[in-house]
């Protein structure tokens, strides 16, 4: 099966091709989307037997290596068109065809009737294609064909209903601040390329050769550099802070994409390239801090935005900002695992909420479209009491709220508590890990509070559309519903097979079994850390751990509680809240004016800039001095001009001046 | 080997091609147009042979040598030959031609017969100064090049087309009069007795020589380029230049240019090229994030392409000038890129004005619904413009930058990296303004799709643009061992190792040496 | 004593007055016969240069020039034909389209 | 004085007279029958110099042909007598000009002498050969090409008056 590991994008690359050339004249649905699914599983299929198979192999032996064709070399440069299988990159093709797959079929029933249905579908094929080729990749620089081709479709997806221009601009700045990131990244590769070929020989891309070489690499100094440069990349396409805002505009997109794209996928895509260079990042604490320090920053701050939203979509973009920085903060205290561990919870509780979401929206437009009504179907202020009328996207909705807010026995939970006690414990940053700890879990709380408000005003208390409309709210069909059943369910158990070590023990050992799973990729950064730390390894007490888990379930729990306060119990007070600190609110309610601050600080002046290069320097200097030496000719020579008179005489007249003039020389020579 | 003498007949067969149009009447416009048509198809099919019959090695192949001209001291020579550098610019050049010939198949209605005689003796002229082996006969071409481009701009531009006509022939011919100059005075220090490049190539001048020798031909390449602050006449140029004279002057044109510094201007001086390094790399950078920000104000989608290639040639520049194999070798494959899809985007720009006879960004939008199969082309040549990994760009791009940075060249290449966010912004926004948003402009509601024609001409730039994405070894091993040669050549090892040999130990002055060797 | 030098001086008066004629007058056609008795003021050199240097060559020349002035006079009296037919006049100062 | 030089003073002041009337004259036909008479006697003088044959094509040539054609000319155009202004604006100039012109001649001439070989044919080669004779045997050995050419060059003339003269070929 390893062998057939190039299948795995290939078969959605074939779905791209035929519905991108042939979809249009296709024109059933059925087909179309059916091929677009069909291909997906496909790939799920294979992906499956891949792990399978490396599940049936020994922990040291789970990696495998495909080179296809050589795709660039020049001089000491080579990279392949290669595919690298291990544990981690398994896990994510699992979690990308697995999850993908879902979105397929949903997208089957949610796109219905949409005009460009083939051209939708190809494009999520596509999507799909990239980013298996980004998680697969077997160097740096295929990696970043993945990552630069999830980056364009995300472009064309969120762009998908172009003739809005909000559409086209959402997706235009989603690129272009990806792009700043890929800035940073094309930077990264540079820079370990160079170092390592300039300083030991070793001129490569390969990952499993840099990993082998990794040795090499100093600690701190250049290794810094190169971290940051990543972590530059992967702050844009994980919208961290501060290339985030382009995720929460990204929404502009149809629902499943927001799902698949901007939650479960595509911007995981800088958590997994960390976990994959884990070895430079744990060489350069620096760098880590900086990761920590973006993450923790990242969540705090999305979450409060998050507070503040109408749109369904906005505030579980913001969710997903600010559970990214989650992961990033698990990164950069060094919990690889935890943070790879939460990208898939994360992926399969946030898939399921986006799509639960699209599943309301879906409804609302329906029903409103019926009642002639122009409010908007995504403005949780027209929604309310919809868990009677839809009961299956209730049920699964409360489900990954649950587990996203970290109530125990959900699958978010698990990860969450993990990245909170590891930002606590971990042997790196010392004293401001408890700052560290602090900013996770006021999120962590807040997060817990938006996510209840969400399910509050959406699916409790009264309805708030008018009556006509309401009689057409109700369940949507299988195919919509199917998939959201399938991710309820995984945001329940998908947590189990990461149970922590303090909770395993005490069911009789059960170990963690992700942690041994990943453990032959983050084996090499474990054992530096505990060479570089061995003096300061700190220990910390079971109890303090339970204590800290306890913490965390009475934090998850006293954000619900407020947001039932606040939104079931007295809904009176968020006004009266908003009255009394109305700066507050309008500045969280416009996202903190990070984009108007963005457009004066770097949109406007680039603007400005161009124009005065444009019509200030090219025109006026330049072709001012290039017409101006024209200018001067051509003056001097409308003086000289006049001696052409046309009269041909005159010409006559200066040939008998010449030849007087030259008899005069040889005359009185 | 090679018995046919190939280079000759593609050089020479759109000029063979010249004299059938002129006994053909000018009314006849179709034919005319199918008979240039079919002598570009077939310069292309001819060459096709050169690509196979190349063996991957630095020296020169095909090679025709015949005494030309006799004049007193002076002694010019019909000498031919490609390596690995210039064969793709010479299957550039032909596989552009027909598509340019092609491309104003309607557009261009009158004196269609002057027309295609222009195009067909601007082939003739590309083609020979790529295979020049001998410096006057190269200067010859170059010049020969300019006079029917002036004609394209000067009689089928648009409005201002005499200004721009006149401003593109004096800018470039102000370059090439000095390399007149400087080619003379290496003649003359030469003592040759001829201008064969391959003689020229093993001397040794002094650097205060090679300093201003350097100086008059990077001046003319530099314009031809063009390099930052000498741009301003390819705006103009473009803009006014009908579809088919800015597609060959944004392909094949512009790459005399940076052809000349890979060929001459840089392997002749190596001492000049190390002390012009920092001022050339700045300037390309400058001119990457210089155009890059001009071309994003613009308002006309032709001069923001323009604008586009400026910054695209500045990558080139900066990757050449990197003299190591990533960067030599990614600015060529970033010139035989910038060749496609700038051009691509020009017979875009072309097919959209054929229609509305209008370039401003301003008068479109929404066009993606009326005009699918276009969108859906105009965004594939988008992003290879903007250098996509999977598209042509990327693997230019890329090359060139981790080339430069690999070289001494680190910081420029840190700065110019930031350029492939800026043509992010550039190019999207203008995509997004003329293809996206509402169509509420009632004479874009009738706009047709892309016919047949114009499916054809891209269609081969767009299997150009994944294949060169994709897999681009061929083209990369091709021109690798010559590659090598030209950085040996420029980065004057030759010299110093022959010096070294000559001057075992002794210092001295090196004139001196053989005197004494002989002695001996 | 008749010498060369006595055709020469002539051939120098007559040269300066077809000169002179071509200055001043206005009339194209004049124009044409002073410049025709510059040719032969210039042919009355060569012959009696010829004659004193006993030489032939120089009579060659002048049948040349009568060749050439035929010529001239068939082409130029074309041309003036023409530029009558063009504006009405044949004085040299509305010949003035030569400029710019 | 003998009665050459004589005869040579008398024809030389009837034609520099004549070339006088040439550029004066208001009405062309007299200028132009001013000019025949510079030509006869420009023949004179040839005759004078041992060249009769070239006297007779200036005659024919010259007299007859050419300024048959002149006046030809002047009487299809039917030019008016100048009514204006006869001479041009630059009548003082153009005359310095001349003048200036004479004198160079003149300083010139003064100051030279004839220097060069001597050739063989005097005026008994000449009368005993016959100036025909010379001229036809230089014309069609030594000058042979020139005087080929010279055939071109009339019949390129010929086309280019008839191509200039007509309105419509």
């Amino acid at each position: 099966m390893l062998e057939y590991v190039g299948l795995i994008p290939l078969f959605p690359f074939i779905g791209f091709v035929i519905n991108g050339l042939l979809g249009k004249k296709i024109k059933n649905e059925k087909v179309v989307g059916g091929l677009g699914a069909l291909m997906v599983f496909c790939s799920f299929l294979v992906s499956s037997g891949i792990l399978l198979q490396l599940i049936g192999r020994p922990a040291e032996e789970r990696i495998f290596e495909k080179v296809i064709f050589t795709w660039i070399q020049s001089g000491q440069f080579k990279a392949d068109a290669g595919f690298l299988v291990d544990p981690l990159s398994a896990l994510m093709i699992m979690v990308v065809t697995g999850v993908g797959f879902l979105i397929h079929v949903y997208s089957i029933g949610y796109m219905h009737g949409e005009e460009g249905f083939y051209r939708y579908f190809a494009y999520l094929n596509l999507f799909t294609c990239s980013m298996l080729l980004l998680v697969l990749g077997n160097n740096m620089l295929l990696m970043f064909v993945g990552w630069e081709g999830v980056g364009l479709c995300s472009y064309l997806l969120i762009g998908y209903y172009f003739h809005k221009k909000s559409a086209g601009d959402a997706g235009k700045k989603a690129f272009v601040m990806n792009r700043v990131g890929d800035f940073g990244f094309l930077l990264g590769i540079f820079t370990l390329f160079w170092y390592m070929g300039q300083t030991h020989n070793v001129w490569t891309v390969n990952f499993r050769e840099i990993a082998a070489n990794a040795h090499l690499l100093p600690v701190g100094g250049v290794v810094t550099l190169i971290a940051l440069f990543f972590f530059i990349g992967a702050t844009g396409k994980s919208a961290q802070i501060p290339l985030y805002t382009w995720l929460p505009d990204a929404m502009e997109g149809p629902t499943p994409v927001s799902a698949l794209i901007h939650a479960a996928t595509m911007v995981t895509a800088g958590v997994y390239m960390i976990g994959r260079l884990n070895f430079i990042y744990i060489r350069s604490h620096e760098a880590m801090l900086v990761v920590a320090i973006v993450g923790a920053a990242t969540a705090i701050f999305a979450a409060t935005i998050g507070t503040a939203q109408n749109d369904i979509k906005r505030v579980l973009a913001y969710s997903t900002v600010s559970q990214l920085g989650f992961m990033f903060l698990a990164m950069g205290v060094g919990a690889f695992t935890a943070g790879v561990f939460h990208l898939m919870t994360h992926a399969f509780f946030k898939a399921c909420l986006f799509l639960g979401s699209g599943s309301v929206i879906h409804s609302m437009h329906h029903a409103l479209h019926h009642a002639h009504s122009h409010d908007d179907p995504q403005d949780m202020r027209n929604m309310g009491g919809l868990r009677k009328a839809m009961p299956i996207t209730y049920l699964t909705f409360l489900v990954s709220t649950i587990a996203i807010a970290g109530i125990p026995g959900f699958s978010g939970f698990f990860s969450k508590d993990e990245i909170l006690w590891q930002a606590f414990s971990n042997p790196f940053h010392g004293g401001l890990n408890i700052i560290l700890w602090g900013t996770g879990a006021v999120a962590a709380c807040f997060t817990a509070f938006y996510m209840f408000r969400l399910v509050f005003m959406t699916f409790f208390g009264e309805c708030r559309i008018t009556a006509k409309a309401k009689d057409h709210l109700h369940e949507s069909p299988l195919v919509i519903t199917f998939p959201l059943m399938v991710l309820g369910l995984l945001a329940v158990v998908g947590g189990y097979i990461g149970l922590p070590k303090l909770i395993g023990d005490m069911f009789g050992g059960i170990p963690n079994y992700f942690e041994q799973w990943l453990e032959p990729i983050f084996a090499g950064s474990h054992e530096f850390t505990l060479q570089q730390l061995a003096h300061a390894e700190v220990h910390h007490s079971h109890a303090l751990e339970w204590g800290l888990m306890g913490a965390s379930v009475v934090i998850a729990i006293v954000g619900i509680s407020v947001a039932y306060t606040l939104y079931i119990a007295s809904p009176q007070i968020p006004k009266k809240f908003t009255d009394a600190f109305p700066a507050l609110h309008r500045a969280v309610y416009n996202k903190w004016y990070i984009d108007e601050i963005y457009d004066f600080l770097f949109v406007n002046p680039c603007k400005a800039l161009g124009n005065f290069c444009w019509k200030g320097f090219d025109v006026l200097v330049v072709d001012g001095a290039v017409n101006g030496v024209a200018s001067i000719v051509r003056g001097f020579s409308s003086v000289i001009k006049n001696l052409q008179t046309g009269y041909v005489h005159n010409y006559a007249l200066s040939i008998v001046l010449g030849v007087v003039t030259i008899i005069a020389v040889y005359v009185i020579r | 080997m090679n018995s046919m003498p190939i280079l000759s007949l593609i050089t020479f067969l759109p000029l063979a091609g010249v004299l059938l149009l002129f006994f053909l009447p000018k009314e006849s416009k179709g034919l005319l147009r199918s008979i240039a048509l079919i002598v570009s198809l077939v310069v292309f099919v001819v060459s096709l042979p050169i690509v196979t019959g190349f063996q991957t090695n630095a020296e020169f192949q095909f090679n025709e040598f015949a005494p030309w001209i006799a004049a007193g001291p002076f002694q010019m020579n019909y000498s031919v030959g490609i390596d690995g550098i210039s064969l793709w610019l010479v299957i550039l050049t032909t596989f552009i031609m027909p598509i340019a010939i092609l491309s104003t198949w309607t557009a261009v209605e009158e004196r269609v017969k002057e027309y295609m005689i222009c195009l067909l003796l601007l082939e003739t002229g590309m083609l020979g100064a790529f295979i020049s082996l001998d410096l006057f006969l190269f200067y010859v071409f170059w010049e020969i090049m300019l006079i029917p481009m002036y004609f394209i701009i000067g009689i089928w531009g648009g409005k201002n087309k005499i200004y721009a006509a006149l401003k593109f022939f004096i800018y470039t011919f102000l370059g090439s009069v000095l390399m007149l100059v400087a080619l003379l005075v290496l003649y003359f220090k030469a003592g040759a007795g001829d201008f064969n490049l391959m003689k020229f190539y093993e001397l040794s001048l002094d650097p205060a020589t090679q300093t201003w020798m350097f100086l008059a031909f990077a001046l003319a390449f530099a314009i031809k380029v063009p390099m930052f602050p000498l741009h301003t006449w390819l705006p103009d140029a473009h803009t006014e230049a009908p579809t088919a004279g800015s597609v060959i002057l944004a392909a094949i044109m512009l790459k005399m240019g940076t052809y000349g510094f890979v060929r001459f201007a840089m392997p002749l001086f190596p001492n000049a090229t190390e002390q012009f390094t920092p001022l050339i790399a700045t300037l390309s950078v400058i001119g990457i994030i210089y155009a890059a920000l001009v071309a994003m104000v613009q308002e006309d989608v032709k001069k923001l392409v323009a604008y586009s290639s400026v910054a695209h040639l500045g990558f080139v520049m900066l990757g050449v000038f990197a003299l190591n194999q990533q960067g030599v070798a990614g600015g060529m494959l970033q010139m035989i890129n910038h060749g496609i899809s700038t051009g691509a985007l020009f017979l875009i720009v072309g097919f959209i004005y054929e229609r509305r006879h209008t370039r401003l960004i301003a008068d479109f939008g929404g066009l993606s619904k009326q005009m699918p199969v276009f969108a859906t082309i105009f965004m594939i040549v988008t992003l290879s413009s903007i250098g996509l990994p999977g598209t042509n760009g990327f693997v230019g791009e890329f090359l060139v930058l981790i080339g430069a940075y690999e070289s001494s060249l680190r910081w420029y290449a840190l700065i110019a990296t930031s350029g492939v966010i800026l043509s992010a912004v550039y190019m999207l926004w203008m995509f997004q303004r003329v293809m996206f948003g509402e169509l509420n402009n009632p004479k874009n509601q009738e706009l047709k799709d892309l016919n047949a024609r114009e499916v054809v001409i891209m269609i081969p730039l767009l299997v150009m643009i994944f294949w060169m994405g994709i897999y681009p070894t061929p083209f990369i091993e091709k021109m690798t061992p010559a590659i090598d040669k030209v950085i040996a050549y420029s980065k004057g090892k030759k010299l110093a190792a022959a010096l070294q040999q000559a001057i075992p130990s002794a210092p001295g002055p090196a004139v001196m040496q053989p005197a004494i060797l002989e002695s001996k | 004593m008749l010498t060369h030098h006595s055709y020469l001086i002539l051939s120098a008066i007559l040269f300066s007055l077809g000169a002179l004629g071509v200055l001043i007058r206005r009339n194209a056609i004049i124009i044409f016969m002073c410049i025709e008795m510059m040719l032969n003021s210039v042919n009355l050199a060569f012959v009696s240069l010829s004659k004193y240097l006993g030489n032939i060559d120089g009579q060659i020349f002048v049948f040349f020039i009568m060749t050439v002035a035929a010529a001239e006079a068939a082409v130029g009296l074309a041309l003036m034909i023409a530029f009558y037919n063009n504006r009405e006049s044949v004085e040299v100062e509305d010949l003035n389209v030569m400029k710019w | 004085m003998d009665i050459q030089t004589l005869f040579f003073a008398v024809v030389a002041a009837v034609a520099i007279l004549s070339g006088i009337l040439v550029i004066t004259c208001r009405n062309p036909i007299n200028s132009a029958l001013s000019l025949v008479m510079t030509f006869f006697c420009l023949a004179t003088f040839y005759v004078m110099l041992d060249a009769p044959f070239m006297a007779a094509i200036q005659v024919i040539v010259y007299a007859g042909a050419i300024m048959v054609l002149i006046i030809f000319v002047i009487m299809l155009l039917n030019v008016r007598v100048e009514s204006g202004k006869k001479y041009t604006h630059g009548v003082l100039i153009g005359s310095i000009m001349a003048v200036l012109l004479l004198f160079e001649a003149f300083y010139f001439l003064n100051r030279s002498s004839l220097t060069g070989a001597r050739g063989m044919i005097d005026a008994n080669v000449v009368q005993n050969v016959g100036h025909v004779e010379l001229i036809g045997r230089a014309m069609y050995t030594d000058f042979l090409l020139p005087f080929e050419i010279t055939s071109i060059l009339l019949l390129v003339a010929i086309i280019g008056a008839v191509i200039l003269a007509k309105k419509k070929i």
